[in-house]
């Protein structure tokens, strides 16, 4: 990744900042509108931790980041970004380059600790809406030997489409789901959460091949 | 709303300094790290550890039930945000006397997540932990979903009655039996008349006209059941009840202990006013009062409301329930 | 202010009857009067009665504070009204076990006057009566006329100290002396954030501004010392604490206790934030705390705010203070 | 008295009531504001109960309306009402129709017991600064040698003139006293009182000439 782990994660935090507003009104609609507040604290703490002492073994950085982000956001998607986190980094134990390879098992062991620790699935209007499909199709457009940057852009469409559908959806999980019916016509907080996420990847990767 | 606040992001650590300073002799914090209290004289070996934990706001919740006949120890969040995984984990360290810790909080899922991921961590120093959720908001989900409900006043009876069973020396799997039991036999349902404030957010929770109620809103201002003009509080005790009693069902012939419960800036005064009617509802059905209490027992801030509680009693409950029981904020000496 | 009520002018009356359904182990009316209400186990041969009353509105003063270790007897006024002197009277007969009756209430005009027809009334019939009134509000009167002040929190104080000393069956003139004593060494303060509606009168008792505060006011919104913007609670509590150390004043190396009062709607939560501040203020000040209490002690309806009083002791009044008390409202184990 | 004490109380009643919201208004600028409220209370209950039960005796007659005011208006002003009816009673006892003299007397008596209650006196701001120089006056016109009601209506100037210099003067009493100087352009509430309650009857007096 371009400038490491460290100007990935420092993208990251920028674009959440940005979207703080916009995910605390997402959060609100539905829900308690603590997100855009409780992701900027997280992942601008991961962010700066990882500045002030970096860490050549992504995998460890990675877990680390998953304690720090459950200590200073222990909310539902803090939780749940730290369960990311710490499978994630698991499944990169050890790497300090990891391979394209590397990184959709990474996806995929996060994205599945999610579900496990959620107890949810795609379709119950949550983040995993946009996750899931925008790493299936990474997964499929690397496999069909895009590059990675390339095959983050293309999965960015997957990740908006799903981003969309979640305004069809009834809320299974959380605090929407008491909203029950009354959740369809709005779109999910979290599910705003993941498409922040994989943009300001897309992004960085796109100034990192303009530069 | 007006608040006597400093910075509103130091508002639960200052808030939380305050209490170690007043009840320092009851309550202790572990490794310095005032989120993750505990009795001051635990870990109690043999005794089941019983940890709670929850979002702040809501005192007596959760710090306040941690004493003799109550919980051991408790993990506090920030303003309604659940506690961390370490601070639970902290607690359970402090309070684990080798036969285990019973995790007994409510059922909200950032509470969950996070107390699943202590007991993991727990697990692997070798706590055997159990977890019981209290689910007793009546307004929350249908009758035969009520352990997918939220977790309200019912909390205290939970509190008391397991509390007591593990000052008894029981096994965790008999304290959390019983911690079952109490849930599965409490129904609650609150009615709200204003919102409150989070200090960091500075803006009401919610919003409700100036001649509004609402039956059945949770305490963070989740959806209620029913927003109407504001009614007299005959016609709100009387519908809470029949509701509550309806949803266990509650039978001709129980025995039952009612808590009425005031959210914040609703008075006592206004609370006996909601139990007169409670009571007479109950005794329009036979169902008799073993034990009743009135007053603020789960908070939301500066909310008005409040809530009514009951839980059907057996032998056994009865017992628990009239054990002594002693924290900073509350004291029972017996029946 | 939203209030689950019924209709207003049955508020005290609906209140009281709900209240003797739930405590009716503990309390009980004269004469089905249920505005006149004294421990159950009244009278208590050789026992002096303490007999209080006052206006509602404030649970749990003036009733809450009726029972073991505490006062004996209550007159319930209307809300911020004085009792009759008939439902005094009643009360002072039905605690009368002999040794006399020491009236015990907060200094306002209207109760005065009613306490003192019933004492002469009382006298008729030969129940010897004293009467101590307290007078901690530094607000309300310069130092050298503090006993001109208001009543407020203080009385907690009072009937703790009291109480005891009736509990350990001295005379009437011991009771009187030792009352005396905590009256001359408690000094209180307030601040009130927002207004509270008297439910008959419909409307706020007095208007402030969405962004002040007044230092000083009365429990019935009487006017204060100073009306500002809203302050943050540190320097709030520093200057009522300057105000009360510097009024009696409390000397370095004085042992004190602590009450840090809820008006109605300040939670919990807040109070410890101002307590936090009291106590360094007192340690700066090389005062001890000796005991602290914080809460809901003395409120006015649902008025937000708080006031913080101090009570300088000696070794019998703290001996008294530590004494096991038992109410509905409060209970206090001992030290 | 024409029509006895029972039209008396009547006319007091009605008189009171109708400044019910003026009574409220003056308390509510330097007190609580509850003076109109329990004085309709008082007033009513004491008119009523004579009406339902009427008494040749004005002296029982008046004891028994003193207790009864205490019962429903446990007020300052309610306490010091029935203070007044009390002591007016006690120096009426046995009379049935009581002359100028014993009237005086009575009159006396009352105001001397509010002053004993309250531990005021005239110039404190109070009720006293209507009641006692009326008093004054009618017994001294009595003396002069005019009828009741002549020497009543005299009484009213003085009455009223007392009520107005209230507003020169600084509270020394009550709960008004906690405004201190600030009371100072305010006129008394329950001097505003003294003045209804003297008005009433010297329009009772004039009905009574009239018919
Ligand atoms: N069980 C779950 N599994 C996966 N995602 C979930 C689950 N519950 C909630 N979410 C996601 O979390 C988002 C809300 O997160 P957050 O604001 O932290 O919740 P809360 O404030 O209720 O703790 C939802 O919009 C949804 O995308
Ligand atoms: N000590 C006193 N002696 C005589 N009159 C008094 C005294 N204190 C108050 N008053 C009168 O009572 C009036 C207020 O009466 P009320 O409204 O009943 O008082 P509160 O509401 O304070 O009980 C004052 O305006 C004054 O005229
Ligand atoms: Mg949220
Ligand atoms: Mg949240
Ligand atoms: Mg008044
Ligand atoms: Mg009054």
């Amino acid at each position: 990744m371009p400038g490491g782990l460290g100007a990935c994660l420092e993208a990251v935090k920028n674009e959440v900042n940005e979207a703080k507003d916009w995910l605390i009104d997402l959060d609100a609609a539905i829900g308690d509108g603590d997100l855009g507040l409780t992701m900027a604290r997280g992942f601008t703490a991961i962010a700066d931790e990882y500045q002030q002492s970096p860490q050549a073994d992504v995998g460890r950085a990675l877990v680390r980041a998953g304690m720090t982000f459950n200590r200073v956001a222990p909310s539902t998607m803090g939780t749940l970004m730290a369960t990311a986190l710490l499978r994630g980094g698991k499944a990169l134990a050890g790497k300090e380059n990891p391979s394209n390879e590397d990184i959709v098992q990474a996806l995929e062991a996060a994205i599945g600790g999610i579900g496990e620790r959620g107890k949810s699935q795609v379709g119950d209007k949550t983040i995993l809406d946009v996750l899931q499909p925008a790493v299936e199709t990474l997964k499929r457009e690397l496999a069909d030997g895009k590059d990675l940057p390339q095959a983050w852009s293309t999965a960015l469409t997957a990740a908006e489409k799903g981003f969309e559908q979640t305004a069809n959806m009834v809320s299974k999980v959380g605090r929407a789901s008491w909203f029950g019916e009354k959740s369809v016509g709005k779109h999910d907080a979290g599910a705003g959460l993941g498409l922040v996420l994989w943009r300001a990847i897309q992004k960085h990767f796109e100034a990192g091949r303009e530069s | 709303m007006k608040k006597l606040i400093n910075q509103p992001e130091a508002f639960v650590d200052e808030m939380l300094e305050g209490l170690l300073l007043a009840h320092g002799c009851s309550l202790r914090s572990v490794r310095s790290d005032n989120r993750a209290l505990i009795r001051a004289d635990s870990p109690r070996a043999g005794k089941v550890g019983i940890v709670t934990g929850g979002g702040s706001g809501h005192l007596p919740v959760f710090l306040g039930y941690v004493g003799e006949g109550l919980a051991d120890g408790v993990a506090v969040g920030g303003v309604f945000q659940s506690p961390g995984a370490e601070q639970i984990l902290s607690a359970t360290q402090g309070v684990n006397g080798g036969a285990g810790v019973l995790y007994l909080f409510g059922n909200y899922q950032g509470d969950v997540l996070n107390f699943e991921m202590a007991g993991e961590l727990a697990e692997m120093e070798d706590i055997p932990t159990r977890t019981v959720l209290v689910s007793d908001d009546v307004a929350s989900a249908p009758p035969e979903e009520w352990q997918k409900r939220r977790g309200v006043a019912g909390l205290f009876f939970a509190y008391k009655i397991a509390g007591a069973k593990a000052e008894s020396m029981a096994s965790l799997e008999e304290v959390e039996a019983v911690a079952k039991k109490v849930v599965a036999n409490t129904r609650s349902m609150g009615v709200a008349l204003t919102p409150c404030t989070v200090p960091e957010v500075g803006r009401p929770s919610f919003s409700i006209g100036d001649d509004e109620m609402e039956i059945g809103m949770g305490i963070h201002g989740e959806p209620g059941i029913s927003r109407t003009k504001l009614r007299p509080a005959d016609e709100v005790a009387a519908e809470i009840t029949q509701r509550i009693v309806s949803d266990l069902p509650f039978k001709g012939g129980d025995e039952v202990a009612v808590l009425v419960n005031g959210l914040g800036s609703t008075c006592l005064e206004e609370l006996y006013i909601m139990f007169r009617r409670v009571a007479k509802e109950l005794e329009d059905r036979d169902i008799s009062i073993y034990r009743t209490y009135v007053g603020e027992y789960a908070t939301s801030l500066e909310m008005a409301g409040c809530s009514v509680t009951l839980l059907k009693l057996d032998g056994e409950l009865k017992e628990l329930l009239d054990a002594p029981a002693h924290s900073p904020f509350f004291e029972q000496i017996g029946r």
